[in-house]
C-alpha cells in the first residue's frame, strides 16, 4: 500500500468526527464556562499537534545538519507548512474561545502565545526558503533558522507566562471529569493521524519537487 | 610525497545545473598548470572548489594528501571578487588580513612591490579595478602560500601590471610553489607551464600546453 | 583553544576599527532610533503618566527597529566584495567571525541604546528611579540578546534575495522574549522596581544570551559555507 | 468569571466549523498538489 498515509488520515478523520460528536453532545457541561468550553475538544488537540509538528521540523533540521540526506529536508518543508496551517487554525480557535469567556479576542495565554510566536518564526523560515534558489543552501539555512526558532519556545513561554501572571489571572480551567478526558484524548490522536497524513503527503510532494530540481 | 592537488571525480552543482562534473586529475608540487577554455566552461568553479571556497557536490579534493578545507593556510586564491573593504585604506585592508591570518609578510613591502605605495592610505573605494587587483596580489604576497590559484590574473591590469604578473609567476615558480593559472592569455603564460587542463562545459581534461612545452 | 580566542580578539578589533572608520553607520542608526522615539512621543499622546509608563516600550521598539538597519549594514560590508570568503580562506574560524560581528553589532546597539536613555528621560519625563546604572545594565543585556540572533539572521538574509524583508521577518519573532524581558526590566528601572522583578528579568536576558551566543558560534559556519 | 456563561453555541459552532473547513481544505490542497507533482 504505497500511500498508507491516506488511510491514516481517513482513520483520523473518523475519530475526529466521533470524538467531536462525543465532546459536543455527550460530555457533561463545564460548571463555570458552560458549553463554550466544548471548543477545548478541538482546540487542545490542535495545540498539542502543532507543537509536535514544529518539534518534528526541529528533528528534520538537526537531521539535515548532521547527515545532509534529503529526506530530512522534505520533513522540514512538510512540517513547516503543516505547522503553519494548524498553528494559524489554533490562533483562530483561541480567539473564538476567548471572546465569550473573557470578552477579548486574544488573551495572553502563555501556551497559545508561544505557538503564535512560533508560527511567526516559521512564516519567516518559509519566506527564507522561497528566497533561496540553491536547494542545498535553502535546506541548510532553513535548518539553522529552524533550530534557532525552536530553541526559542521555552523563552517565549517563560516570559509570556511571567508577564501574564504579573498582570492578569486568566488561564484555561483544568478538566477533571473522565467523560471530558475521553473525547479530548480521542481527538488528540485523531488530529495526530490527520497531521501525519498532512506531513507524509507534504513529504512526498517535496521529494518530487526536489527530484525535478536536482534532475541531471 | 602526495601530489599538491589530487581531485577525484569532483563535481559542483548550482541549483540543478552541473557547473563542473567528474573532474579527476593530479598536480605535482612545484608545477605550474595552465587552465584554459571558453567563458562559462567551469574554470572559476574549478579553482574555487580546489581552494575550498566552494564545497564540491560530488567527489573530493585533497591538497598535499589532506582534505582541502584543512589546508587553507597554505592556499592563495585570486578570484574576481577581491574581498577588500571599501571603507578601509589599502594599507589597512592588508593589516587586517595580516593580523587575522597571522600572515608573515611585511605590508609596506608588499604594497611597494605591487606599485600601490603612493595610494596606500587612500580608501579602497577610490581604487580602480586594476588597483584593486594589485591590492589582491599584495595580500597574496603577504600570505606567501605554497599553493596559488589565479583566476584570470591579467584581467583589468595595464601593461605594467601585466608585467608584474609575469614576474610574480616567475617568482612563484622559483620558490617552488604550485600554481594554477586560469587565463585567456595562453601564449603569454604557456612558456612557464609544466602542463595544462582544458575545461569545456563542466568537463576537465588534461591537455598539452598549446605552443611549446611538454 | 588559545588560537581561537586570539582570532576572536582580532576579529573584534577589526570590527571595532571598522566601525570607527564607518562612524556614519552608527550615527545613522542612532538618528533612526531617536526619530522613532520622537514619533512614539507624538503617537503616545500627551498624558504624562502614560508616556512615562510606556517609555521602556518605546525605547526597546525603537532600538529593535534601528537594529535591523545596523545589522543589515554590518553584512552588506562583508558580502559586497565577498570579504567574508577572504576571511574564511585566511583562514579565520567561522565562530570567530561570528563573535567579531556580533560584538560589533552589540557595540553599535549599546551606544545607540545609551544615547536614547537621556532622550527618554526628557521626552517622556521618565527619570530612572532605580538609577541609571541598572538601566545601562539592562540596555547592555538587552542589546547583547538582540545582536546574537540578529547577527545570525543578518548573515542569512545578506546571502538570500529579498534581504531587507527577510531580516526583520526572521528576527522579530525570535527576539520576542528579549523585548518582553528588556521592556519589563527597563520599566522596573524607570518606574521603580516595586515587586523586585528586575533581577529576574535580567536573568532571563542572560540565559537568552548564553543560549543564542553559543548557538550562533556553533551554527555560523553553516550559514557562511558555500 | 461571572458564573455560568449562557449559550455560546454559536462560538462552539464557529470553532468546529472553521477547524473542519481548514483541515479539509488543506487535505484537498495537498492531494491536488500531490497529483500535480506526479506523486503516485
Amino acid at each position: 500500500m504505497r500511500r498508507w498515509e491516506i488511510w491514516v488520515g481517513l482513520l483520523g478523520l473518523g475519530m475526529l468526527v466521533f470524538g467531536s460528536y462525543y465532546g459536543l453532545m455527550v460530555a457533561p457541561r463545564e460548571v463555570y464556562m458552560g458549553d463554550v468550553q466544548r471548543i477545548m475538544y478541538v482546540h487542545v488537540p490542535t495545540a498539542w499537534n502543532t507543537l509536535l509538528c514544529f518539534t518534528a521540523s526541529f528533528v528534520g533540521a538537526v537531521g539535515w545538519l548532521l547527515t545532509r540526506s534529503w529526506k530530512w529536508d522534505y520533513l522540514i518543508e512538510s512540517t513547516i507548512i503543516t505547522g503553519l496551517v494548524t498553528g494559524s487554525l489554533l490562533a483562530v480557535q483561541g480567539a473564538i474561545w476567548a471572546k465569550p469567556t473573557w470578552g477579548v479576542w486574544w488573551t495572553w495565554d502563555p501556551r497559545l502565545t508561544s505557538v503564535a510566536v512560533m508560527v511567526l518564526s516559521f512564516l519567516g523560515i518559509l519566506a527564507l526558503r522561497s528566497f533561496v534558489d540553491d536547494p542545498v543552501k535553502r535546506a541548510t539555512w532553513s535548518a539553522t533558522a529552524t533550530v534557532l526558532a525552536w530553541v526559542n519556545i521555552p523563552f517565549v513561554y517563560l516570559c509570556v507566562r511571567w508577564m501574564a501572571s504579573l498582570h492578569q489571572t486568566q488561564s484555561t480551567p483544568k478538566t477533571v471529569d473522565p467523560a471530558m478526558v475521553f473525547p479530548l484524548r480521542l481527538n488528540a490522536f485523531a488530529v495526530l493521524f490527520v497531521v501525519i497524513f498532512f506531513v507524509a503527503t507534504g513529504w512526498r510532494i517535496a521529494r518530487e519537487q526536489r527530484k525535478r530540481e536536482l534532475a541531471e | 610525497m602526495p601530489p599538491a592537488i589530487a581531485a577525484t571525480e569532483v563535481g559542483r552543482r548550482f541549483a540543478g545545473r552541473w557547473a563542473l562534473r567528474g573532474a579527476s586529475f593530479e598536480v605535482g608540487e612545484g608545477h605550474t598548470v595552465l587552465v584554459y577554455g571558453p567563458n562559462g566552461a567551469g574554470k572559476t568553479t574549478l579553482l574555487r572548489v580546489l581552494a575550498s571556497a566552494l564545497e564540491p557536490t560530488s567527489g573530493s579534493v585533497s591538497l598535499y594528501g589532506q582534505p582541502a578545507i584543512s589546508q587553507r593556510a597554505r592556499i592563495g586564491l585570486l578570484s574576481h571578487a577581491d574581498g577588500h573593504y571599501d571603507d578601509l585604506s589599502g594599507a589597512d585592508n592588508l593589516r587586517v588580513a595580516s593580523r587575522l591570518g597571522r600572515l608573515a609578510g611585511d605590508v609596506e613591502a608588499a604594497l611597494e612591490r605591487v606599485g600601490l605605495a603612493q595610494r596606500a592610505q587612500d580608501l579602497v573605494r577610490t581604487y580602480s579595478a586594476g588597483m584593486r587587483k594589485r591590492l589582491a596580489f599584495a595580500r597574496l604576497l603577504l600570505k606567501a602560500p605554497d599553493l596559488v590559484l589565479l583566476d584570470e590574473p591579467y584581467a583589468a591590469l595595464d601593461t605594467e601590471g601585466q608585467g608584474l604578473v609575469d614576474e610574480l609567476l616567475a617568482e612563484l615558480r622559483a620558490r617552488g610553489a604550485t600554481v594554477m593559472v586560469s587565463t585567456h592569455q595562453v601564449a603569454r603564460v604557456a612558456p612557464r607551464c609544466d602542463g595544462a587542463l582544458v575545461v569545456e562545459n563542466g568537463r576537465v581534461s588534461r591537455s598539452t600546453v598549446p605552443g611549446d612545452g611538454p | 583553544m588559545k588560537e581561537a580566542l586570539q582570532q576572536c580578539a582580532a576579529m573584534i578589533g577589526k570590527e571595532l576599527s571598522h566601525l570607527w572608520r564607518a562612524r556614519a553607520r552608527v550615527a545613522g542608526t542612532a538618528a533612526f532610533a531617536l526619530a522613532t522615539l520622537l514619533l512614539f512621543s507624538f503617537a503616545g499622546g500627551m498624558n504624562a503618566d502614560l508616556l512615562r509608563h510606556n517609555a521602556a516600550g518605546y525605547l526597546w521598539i525603537g532600538l529593535l527597529l534601528a537594529s535591523t538597519l545596523s545589522l543589515g549594514e554590518s553584512f552588506r560590508v562583508e558580502t559586497e566584495h565577498n570579504a567574508l570568503e577572504m576571511l574564511l580562506l585566511l583562514p579565520v574560524r567561522p565562530a570567530a567571525i561570528f563573535v567579531g560581528k556580533a560584538v560589533g553589532n552589540l557595540v553599535v546597539l549599546l551606544l545607540v541604546g545609551l544615547l536614547m536613555i537621556p532622550l527618554c528621560v526628557v521626552l517622556f519625563d521618565a527619570a530612572p528611579r532605580e538609577g541609571v546604572g541598572k538601566l545601562a545594565l539592562t540596555v547592555l543585556l538587552g542589546t547583547a540578546s538582540i545582536s546574537a540572533p540578529g547577527t545570525m539572521h543578518a548573515a542569512l538574509a545578506s546571502r538570500a534575495r529579498g534581504r531587507d524583508l527577510l531580516l526583520p521577518l526572521l528576527l522579530f519573532p525570535l527576539v520576542v522574549p528579549c523585548v518582553i524581558a528588556a521592556v519589563q526590566a527597563s520599566r522596573a528601572c524607570f518606574t521603580g522596581d516595586a515587586m523586585g522583578e528586575l533581577s529576574s528579568w535580567l536573568a532571563v536576558l542572560v540565559g537568552f544570551c548564553v543560549v543564542h551566543w553559543s548557538l550562533g558560534a556553533l551554527l555560523f559556519e553553516r550559514v557562511v559555507e558555500d | 468569571m461571572s458564573g455560568v456563561i449562557q449559550g455560546g453555541w454559536e462560538y462552539v459552532g464557529a470553532a468546529y466549523g472553521i477547524s473542519a473547513v481548514t483541515f479539509l481544505a488543506f487535505a484537498v490542497y495537498l492531494l491536488v498538489r500531490a497529483r500535480q507533482e506526479g506523486v503516485r
